[in-house]
């Protein structure tokens, strides 16, 4: 229907291909530039809110309390290593197509336990 | 090594080429002359005819039997594509690259250019294109874009998005790849394509197997009509293989690209190590990235509705045996069945035309555009970034996407100016945004062109 | 805890209920409206008018782009239901509610509820209901019930029946817990239903999700016609969304009726412990449960019969391959389809009705009075039965199918009045025989209204 | 097609609704004591009967055979407490879905052996 | 033992054929009298009026649920094929007769007849023939011949064809044994069938369930139209199940045919151990099987292509996960749905004919030929090879295909004669070649009848 | 359509029927025959000539390299061993209908290396 607009396109170069292109380009920017607005500022402020309140709760000065931002982890480094040396020794993993950062270490968490959510009905 | 390997590539492409020009171009004249000086011509050729009955019967019966095997069928057309198909094969097994869609697409060729016996229009329901196939009914997938969605959908459920959202400002240069997809379609509206096919061509630049076929059999799948009334070309087939094979031929492609752009005191550039993601991080970013990108560009929700929702499968913690299914089972069938017909989908008759040499060349041009586009948006975001925080251009072609290839070329490139800076985590970023961005460049063609 | 958990759920219903009176009953009125008075009234909206050539180059084309993004089209029913969407993945992932489903359905939610440019009647093929879209070609296995039966194969080829054959009075549990399924149907009559539309609505009564689907796309699919030449409506979504929420809920729903109906001495009642059972009548009971049940309900064939394949082909012992790709590939794959595009079938537009809020309503009915049906009947059993060989009635609950959710209730309830008192075992049984039982009342009420 | 007997339905409430309710509610309870009757009497006595020829085959005394009914087994016991062990500690079995009682022991079976069949032909 | 096993199964074949004689035969004549005098003629029977509407409320209930169930729409036949379906599920469990097919398929059976209500042609979407039925979708892929190719897919991505490679001449035994198919097919057009249905037959005896259904569905579907106008028979349901019931009997059939056409000196014949084979070899094998077999036999394309493409999936060595998923998720799904609705197909109004009963004492000879053809081409091939190098006439029997279970009975038959004697490994080679060389053969026929 | 050729074969036996029986035949062997050809002598040959080049290279006498044909392993007769050791065991391979020699020794191969591949580019 509306290549209607680009009609004479193929002729010499209607300036709706111009548009679309500008456009296009413009939305894709625009696009990820939201998303990466949103993880970067809004939920990052939601998440360190979240934090913070848990910390007051605890009575922890919630300043002391880390925000989401700066959480660093060894864990991640270890995660990096373990990637690259399964990259460069061809496990499973790398065969099969699965790009995944690797927690070295589990720990236990509420949210995994089906007991915990059992008992407590 | 590498050179060799590289002009063991080259020279492949050249003697295809060559030998295509020699054999092919003839043979299709040839054939185009005879359909239009229509089915008394053929009639000339040695060939079975059902109602000459005066032979009987052994010698008849081989006579028949003889009209109906590839040798009596075979055209040069049919050898080049076995040829190609053949070089899929091997570069697939010898270089390992993208074996998973090169083998399939290159058996699909063989199987594709069995010459099958079709004379007066007869159906044997064998090829592809012949209604009652199994062929047939498995391309249907392709056709009606069913099978993409599927694929995208066990991609998100293999996708750890971890260092986008520990560093999301490397969503910008998954963004920047994609100007490979407009420039492309520009040059192909100047090479006389129709605005949908030329859009369809553009999204080669994308380096996404997946959308490419989707777009294509959205936009140029031979079924849509122009203003004009003129229906637009079949081009799925040819789109398809050319984004595949040079996906393939990133390791290829890209470095000399990137060494030319780039001073070896960029590419010596280390990067802050990303910080830690938290699991309600991770569950969140598919479940948004689903909300603003398809708000933003609601034509990509089949591509990227899939992907963020295998993504919120795997990243639930709770579905895990759907996520393993769908990363597993559910994408290997569909890959067989797509690699499949893509590649059957390339019979010689409907694949050796011009606008497939065309397309080889606007894919190169777009794959080239694109990976010189990630690598000046890192070097322009430099000069924005404080000292300390600075981006390594070397991870700047990953945003053409190409999963994972683009990222390991990354690496690799990185490893040779400084043996310990390991780009592979940082390259990852680029890399899966530039799925998403060229799913939304996808979209809107889509919304402009479908 | 539980009562924090149980309120956390009441304010979210409220909350939801509150703002569909406030902004999507306006808003649907409004639409309705606009359809009653034609393509003129919306003509007054800002939207995309491809004729409309006056404006020229970047600003036309960003319009044109605005009038196919989500923001441009967006109702305040989108919101609700991506709001529901949302709530259906947090309670499979905070609470693991029948995750398997809530995640899938959830997402499927939001991803039919971005807002799709559809103005005169234009086909963008995005939409569920949108024909050549994706969704709409993996909606035909609900839309024809194929998918239904296909995890009533993997259920088939998961379950175990030994309970049931070594305490073979259960069955009736299962039996009696159908009770809820025809009042609910009364009741449907009652607020206005058509006859088939009325024994669909009653199946939720069932707590199989997949029956419920099943019976609702041959008895209330828009299709089929009245006996005075309307047809009926289409209430797969609504019914299918009621039927597994209250699934999830079953955690919620039940311990109260439970409690309300046993006296502590009932809930403490010790059931023998189950007898060996062999491989032989294993072997056998899938195979004359389907001779048996399917002679008497030739209607419930496509569900009962796959049940027990799925079993027979678990309990041969000779196919264990084929009962484990059963068990796990196929049915994840029907699972992550039927999640989706159930989901994605709750459309603003065709979903936010006056129906879909009767449903539900019928449906909470249906899960108490099934819930209570089941808890009685134990009891009335017991009057008959022999001191030392009574049913603890907190079992009775677990005939509602729900499998294995309800099958929890009842240990979890039996361990809070005696520690040492597990019921899980026992509960398998009517658990089971719940699934039989709904299949059987779903045929009868094919055959009455199909 | 019969709908047309619940044609007023909508209305009043067609005696054919209460006879869909009562006979539907019927045939459910009446399939149920089918099967029930099926398994709890006649096949048990088909298996009974063939475990008595076996006995006196081999010599036993038919009153001694155990019956059908009455086999109990620590086996069953033990898978009991398996499967709550599992389903409280969240084995792969439960979060599959998988519901089993699984035999602890397993005994060697002439049916599972392919060798056995194959070395007699 | 053996022969016990041997006598058990005669005995149920006779039991089957003495009931059939006795009760179907009357039974199917009564239904077709009743057929030709017209519809007043059933009118007699007690059946469902829905007209009749003078009883009211319970009874009348009741009176029209009872027209619905099995009870009352029960024939003969029926019964019979349950009988010939719990039949099939015994011996696949208790003897493990080709357990992965017999299972579905005996299950099959009993599903496909339950008794439905279908008076005055009425469509309870149920039974397998009934359009909008979820069995009839399912059967759709049988039809179309659509399951059989990716069966082979799957064999091709389990098969090794190191002992071919090792050893080509044994790729004779394979071509030996599809003499059988081609006896049989004049056997079936001098008992009157036309040559399309004698074609489909003859497929019978190649010993391969895939390609039988194949064939028929191409050849013997009920649609295609004879010189004459008439249509030919649907013949997928009798052929399918005779080839698979006589590939279970395979370890019945064989051995007495080749005891007697061998002595004993035959007998003891040790084969030179097979050489090595090098993974360039396994690569090539089926790259250029597939482009040899296919041009000599274009039909054959979607059997061998699918077979040759495993292969390829499965040697590459870069594409194990495909070849796995092909070998496994993919092959279960596909046997589950081709074995439940090929057994299905079996409703006995349309199996219980004579042309079934002739099709199945084809199919006995068939395999009889075929295994006779097998054994002696390898006593001929012995004439000409050299001392130290024979061929162990006790593995021409394997041509047949009916993997593995023709290679087995190899085995176990040459250590019946010497313990010591492995021919296992050397009776595969005729094995996988038995299964090409029947697909030639059917591609054969495709391209001589299709 | 060329069942027209057939047409009279229902009632007599038209002499095609025959024709189709030894064509068929005839076609069957000769594509087996085809294939054994290939593997046989054509691959065999251009396999031996790469080895002998190879061999060459190496300045190793080609005559003394081993040819393609005579390649004989102890590592097949383990494989055989090992089938049958399976077969006759049951294990899974065998269960699952998968038939396969397995090289019992797994020798490093460059062909297996994504390492080697990526390192050298
Ligand atoms: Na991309
Ligand atoms: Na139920
Ligand atoms: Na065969």
């Amino acid at each position: 229907m509306h290549t209607l607009l680009l009609a004479g396109a193929a002729a010499g170069l209607d300036p709706l291909a111009w548009t679309i292109v500008v456009v296009g380009i413009s939305i894709v920017f625009l696009s990820l530039l939201v998303v990466y607005f949103f993880f970067r500022y809004i939920l990052t402020y939601i998440l360190n809110f979240k934090l913070k309140s848990f910390a007051r709760k605890k009575g922890i000065d919630p300043a002391e309390a880390q925000t989401a931002r700066t959480i660093q982890s060894g864990e991640v480094n270890a995660a990096i290593a373990m990637a690259l040396y399964q990259y460069f020794n061809e496990l499973h993993d790398v065969e099969s197509g699965v790009i995944t950062i690797k927690r070295v270490s589990r720990n236990y968490s509420p949210w995994s336990s089906k007991l915990y959510n059992m008992n407590n009905l | 090594m590498a050179k060799r390997k590289t002009w063991t590539i080259l020279a492949l492409l050249v003697i295809t080429s060559l030998a295509w020009l020699a054999f092919v171009k003839p043979e299709h004249d040839r054939q185009k002359a005879q359909t239009e000086t229509g089915i008394e011509a053929s009639a000339a050729l040695p060939q079975y005819q059902p109602d000459n009955q005066t032979e009987e019967g052994f010698l008849a019966g081989l006579r028949q039997f003889w009209a109906f095997t590839g040798f009596r069928n075979v055209t040069s057309g049919h050898l080049i594509m076995i040829l190609v198909g053949l070089i899929f094969i091997y570069l697939a097994i010898r270089y390992e690259y993208e074996p998973l869609l090169l083998v399939p697409i290159g058996t699909g060729i063989l199987i594709g250019n069995i010459p099958i016996f079709s004379d007066g229009g007869m159906n044997l329901q064998v090829g592809i294109y012949q209604q009652g196939s199994v062929l047939n009914y498995l391309y249907f997938g392709v056709l009606k874009g069913v099978y993409p969605p599927l694929i995208f959908l066990g991609i998100g459920a293999m996708t750890d998005f971890s260092s986008l959202i520990s560093n999301p400002r490397l969503l910008l240069l998954g963004a920047a790849a994609q100007v490979g997809i407009f420039i492309t379609f520009i040059g192909a509206l100047l090479l006389g394509f129709a605005p949908p096919e030329a859009g369809a061509i553009g999204i080669i630049g994308g380096a996404d197997g997946p959308t490419a076929i989707f777009i294509s059999s959205r936009l140029a799948n031979g079924m849509n009509l122009l203003a004009d009334g003129t229906p637009v070309k079949n081009l799925i087939g040819p789109i398809a293989i050319a984004a595949y094979s040079y996906m393939a031929l990133v390791p290829v492609i890209q470095p000399p690209i990137m060494r030319l752009l780039t001073n070896r005191k960029e590419r010596l550039i280390r990067m802050k190590p990303p910080r830690a993601v938290t699991k309600t991080e991770k569950i969140l970013f598919p479940i948004f990235g689903l909300l603003l990108t398809c708000f933003i560009s609601p034509s990509a929700l089949p591509l990227l509705g899939m992907l963020f929702f295998g993504n919120i499968l795997k990243e639930s913690g709770v579905t895990k045996r759907l996520a393993e299914t769908a990363r597993t089972s559910l994408i290997d069938i569909v890959n067989i069945m797509i690699g499949l017909t893509v590649g059957a989908s390339t019979q010689a008759d409907v694949f050796l035309t011009k606008e497939s040499i065309l397309i080889f060349a606007l894919g190169a041009a777009a794959f080239a555009i694109a990976t010189t586009a990630g690598v000046l948006f890192a070097k322009t975001m430099n000069i924005f970034l404080p000292e300390g925080d600075k981006i390594n251009p070397l991870i700047g072609n990953s945003g053409v996407s190409a999963v994972p290839d683009s990222a390991r070329v990354s690496e690799v490139e990185g490893l040779k100016a400084d043996k310990t800076n390991h780009l592979l985590m940082h390259a990852m970023g680029p890399n899966v945004a530039g799925v998403i961005g060229s799913a939304i460049a996808a979209g809107i063609m889509l919304s402009y062109l479908g």
